[in-house]
């Protein structure tokens, strides 16, 4: 058997269909308090230009080539690096309150799915 | 056969990592899941990147005698790279996120705007229908590298206020359109047509060079305050160049986590210019004119200044407090000393929330991730259509270093540029304190009628200033008080 | 250019992944009030096997090839008409209050987003 | 260059088609938006049919002499199945449902099953890989046909009480095994193996055989009452099937639209059988075993019989009522009537709602279409989570036709087959009316403590002759009364 992967130019519309619906479905649900982290995350998954980079610059046979090349994997990882840091960072800060080990006295405060829209207190 | 084995491993690595992206993304919608989310994308990645590297296996004869070395540059460019991001991204301050963000991303696009530059130079598409994509996604990348990288330093105080020329517009769309004929030039090159004046080379630079300056030129007008919905739109625009060269490079996890990316940042977009009341096109386009000039004869009453110490006990003794936090907390890095006096309030006994806005801040969910920083809980972040109505059961609102977000007129005044934007009902809490320095005006630089009511009182100051002055004060009741 | 489309093992895996990614979200929001018609509405779309008939019917060119031809596109026009008929037929039951011209004398009962779950009245 | 035309124009049309059937399922998460949503599925679908007809231009040598033929028959099937199928679906009961979409996803199997038959007798397959898909879609198709036949069977009282013969479950496996069996002698012989025992065709049809068989013994033994689910894993395995033939026929619309409805169906499987409180597995293969016999020393009280009219009048001048309606309720056809009576009471000033039990009835949301079909609007209809707890405050809860669904015993006894299961607070109303024939037990086949309580009468009689009552009893107290 043979693994090339050939994409023709109907099939690749298909794939981009059918991903640019599931990205639109998938944000759909976001709750607000989450958009800061959604978009810095999003921004870390197209840091898979990486990959493209570093078969780009394993290709590459002259110098331009390599040093283009090696632009591409450089600002490929800072975009996958940087990008799964600033979010990892951010997320880690969302906390419940009882596990945060806080007294829990919130008083009148009933705590409340964070995000769950169409509830009124 | 080993080659066979190669692609084998490298199809599966990167199905498997083109799901746990969405897998990922998916999980990012609730925050009890969200760390598992970016945790399996973060593994997907790890695992593409690992097994791209086989890709050494396909190295053709020409590439043959620079394999070891450019095997050797693309690890020392991920560690170099990666490295660098990786230490930014963990000790940048929670207020530089907006900025990093477009870094990052502007990053990305140009990392895509490289490879198309490499199949270019390289003359490799073998259709014209991979060449036509290629300069599309070349554009797009070379477009969201510059723009975000102008972003990123109007958000990094490193540009200063916009700048505008005369004929902005026009100017904007001839660099477009000579970006798209140097495009067309290229193409009737490849495809053999005459072309006596510029060879492929230089055209290919001058395709790039146009591209680059069409992303400042596009950003360049656009005021600091609008940048995290143009940083969005990068955010896209970089998914969907990454997206492109997939297809360019026959890369199907590239082509979908692009277009996922590309699809997602396009409807966040469209989410934020909602909740500002805007239209995109709005921001993009038509940021001109003076500020809102405003006759002061509008507002009846009178400011009433008072002191942190006498708010701040009494707070100590309301049964209920919500706290509207705007863009001033952040200026003044204040989420710690915030949270450190909410503790003291519901250690006495005291009922507190937060109140959000979708645009407090200047960018969407700053506020809560700046108190998520902080430590505060989340179930006690209340965005604004589940708290609004709590507002008139309330002792005391305090708003500290938000102004918009609370502006009554909104409400009531059609030629305020804020006009139809949903507000937080603080006007109705039985009191209300407003912290911030002085007289300044808020992003839309209109006065505040909010601030002339009869049951609100301002406390002038830098709001972590502000903060100290009130943690002594609630302190200085005794340990008896704040049992 | 050419338009046929060659669709390799991998890239088969791709579009399986997404598409079965994405029915997975799309339908992870629906009411319990609709299950019925959603049943009842994803059978219809499997009803595009009739394509698949059809074009099998057309190419084939033996009498057994023609007779079990047949029988594909009978039976998948089938599966897309009932399929459709009866989606379509439950779906125009569901009716809001209002539009539905009763008098609205609906006394104590506050009319609430069908499917709202997390409220609680 | 027509041919090239041809593919472009299928192409570009299954490409829209692909998107509306998931923008179409999309849309049907709200009764809003639902009816747009099978409307845009719809139009995909015509439109991918239409175009189907110009595979006639691809047509090879061999079959261009059938050609005018095969496109007469091809539309002449269209008409047929579509037609019947069409007035089956128009006119057929709102209780027939379960039974019909089950008689429809069977002919989609059978469709699939059809087209691998057509490849494998042919021997069109290019590839093991091929080949192995096509035996896949195949038995998948083929189980899903026969299946789904049975399951339409039953459900439409065709076929008596659940068949079971000893040792089902190893008989099960037998037949699947020699299904397996025949399918790699089908690889084998293809793969150019010396096979001695059958030729290439026999061992097709035995395939076939052996899969229509094990359709059949996997559905007979399950209970009509659990045909739901089967019928909705029988529905994620014919879209599975179809993604299967579609990737076999190179034809990515229908690898699309198979595998969107076999991911939704397991899912919708998943949801059913948790709303059950149920495992899939324990559905399928441990439908076994005797009803629980209770002790009727376990409850006390006794049952209290009350007139039809009565009870009818008791509501009139109540203030809340909650009807949750049962399987009763669609056994007696009764839902036209039941509104008949709610807008009575509402003309008179009764608050009314509808309490719906996620498993209510034999099939999940059927008692939501049939109430839907009396017309009754939506927004009088909640959902179990959303109503639960305001039957404390209601004066009377009118059960009609239910049971299971009101059983205390998911509450408190452990032993019951359905503890556990979230069921409805009638018990918790001021009054409690029962519409039922007589003693008959519900599909748990257990006794009702709620019959018991004090709060308690029973309304003997078939739901639809009671409800007549009710309204002789309601429109007797003069039109004053119902002003
Ligand atoms: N969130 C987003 O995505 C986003 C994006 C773009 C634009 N915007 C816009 O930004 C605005 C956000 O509203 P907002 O209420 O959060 O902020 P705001 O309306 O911009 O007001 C901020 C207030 O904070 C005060 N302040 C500044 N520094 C301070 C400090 N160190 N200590 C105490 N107070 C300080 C300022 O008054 P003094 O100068 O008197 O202290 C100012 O009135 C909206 O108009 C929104 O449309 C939001
Ligand atoms: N919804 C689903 O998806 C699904 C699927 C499979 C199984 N189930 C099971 O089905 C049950 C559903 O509960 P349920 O409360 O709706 O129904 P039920 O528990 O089956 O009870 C139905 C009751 O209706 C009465 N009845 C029958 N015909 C009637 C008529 N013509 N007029 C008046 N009453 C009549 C019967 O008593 P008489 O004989 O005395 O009249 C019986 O007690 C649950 O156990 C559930 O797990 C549901």
């Amino acid at each position: 058997m043979n693994f090339t992967i050939t994409i023709t130019g109907f099939v690749a519309l298909y794939l981009f269909m059918l991903a640019a619906f599931a990205g639109w479905v998938i944000i759909g649900h976001v709750p607000a308090i989450l958009h800061t982290p959604l978009m810095s995350g999003s921004n870390f998954v197209h840091g898979i230009v990486v990959v493209g980079g570093i078969s780009v610059l394993i290709g590459a046979s002259t110098i331009p080539e390599q040093a283009i090349g090696f632009a591409a994997v450089l600002l490929g990882a800072g975009n996958v690096a940087g990008g799964y840091a600033v979010t990892e960072r951010m997320l880690a800060m969302f906390q419940p309150s009882r596990p945060a080990g806080e007294p829990a006295k919130t008083g009148a405060v009933q705590p409340l799915r964070a995000g769950s829209s169409g509830e009124r207190t | 056969m080993i080659v066979n084995l190669g692609h084998l491993a490298i199809g599966t690595v990167d199905l498997l990592a083109a799901f746990l992206f969405m897998f990922g993304l998916k999980r990012m919608s609730s925050p009890l899941t969200a760390p598992s989310g970016i945790l399996a994308a973060g593994i997907g990645m790890l695992a593409a990147i690992l097994v791209s590297f086989l890709y050494g296996l396909d190295a053709g004869a020409v590439a043959q005698p620079f394999l070891r070395m450019n095997l050797a540059l693309a690890a020392g460019a991920l560690l170099l790279g990666g490295g660098f991001a990786w230490w930014g991204g963990k000790t940048v301050a929670m207020t530089a996120m907006p900025q990093m963000v477009a870094l990052y991303n502007g990053m990305g696009g140009g990392a895509a705007a490289a490879i198309a530059a490499v199949e270019l130079f390289g003359n490799k598409a073998q259709t014209t229908t991979g060449l036509v994509v290629t300069l599309l996604g070349a554009l797009i990348g070379a477009i969201s590298f510059s723009g975000s990288l102008i972003a990123w330093a109007k958000l990094d105080d490193l540009l200063a206020k916009p700048m505008r020329v005369r004929g902005q517009q026009a100017l904007n769309a001839v660099v477009l359109l000579l970006t798209l004929g140097v495009g067309g030039a290229i193409i009737a090159t490849i495809g053999g047509w005459p072309n006596p004046y510029l060879a492929l080379e230089p055209l290919i630079i001058l395709f790039f060079g146009c591209a680059l300056v069409f992303g400042v030129l596009l950003t360049l007008p656009i005021g600091g305050a609008d940048m995290p919905v143009v940083i969005s739109i990068y955010n896209a625009a970089t998914g969907l160049a990454v997206g492109l060269q997939g297809f360019v490079l026959q890369n199907p996890a590239m082509m979908i986590a692009g277009m996922v990316v590309g699809a997602a940042g396009l409807l966040l977009t469209l989410l934020m210019a909602k909740a500002m009341n805007r239209s995109v096109s709005n921001i993009l386009f038509t940021n001109f004119g003076p500020a809102v000039t405003q006759a002061p004869g509008d507002i009846k009453g009178s400011l009433r200044p008072t002191e942190a110490a006498d708010a701040g006990i009494a707070m100590r003794y309301a049964s209920s407090v919500i706290i509207v936090p705007g863009y001033g907390l952040a200026v003044a890095q204040a989420q710690q000393k915030l949270y450190e006096f909410v503790k003291l309030l519901q250690g006495a006994g005291v009922g507190v929330k937060f109140a959000i806005h979708p645009v407090a801040g200047r960018m969407p969910g700053q506020m809560d991730v700046l108190l998520a920083e902080a430590g505060v809980p989340y179930d006690m972040i209340f965005q604004l259509e589940d708290i609004n109505d709590a507002f008139k059961d309330t002792d005391v609102a305090l708003v500290i270093g938000a102004n918009d977000v609370v502006n009554p007129a909104a409400r009531t005044d059609k030629s305020s540029p804020i006009f139809g934007m949903p507000i937080l009902n603080a006007d109705q809490a039985r009191q209300v304190y407003v912290v911030k320095r002085g007289q300044g005006k808020g992003y839309a630089g209109i006065v505040n009628a909010l601030f002339y009511e009869d049951n609100c009182n301002m406390v002038y100051g830098d709001a972590a200033a502000v903060l100290t002055k009130m943690i002594e004060a609630v302190r200085g009741l005794g340990s008896k008080a704040v049992a």
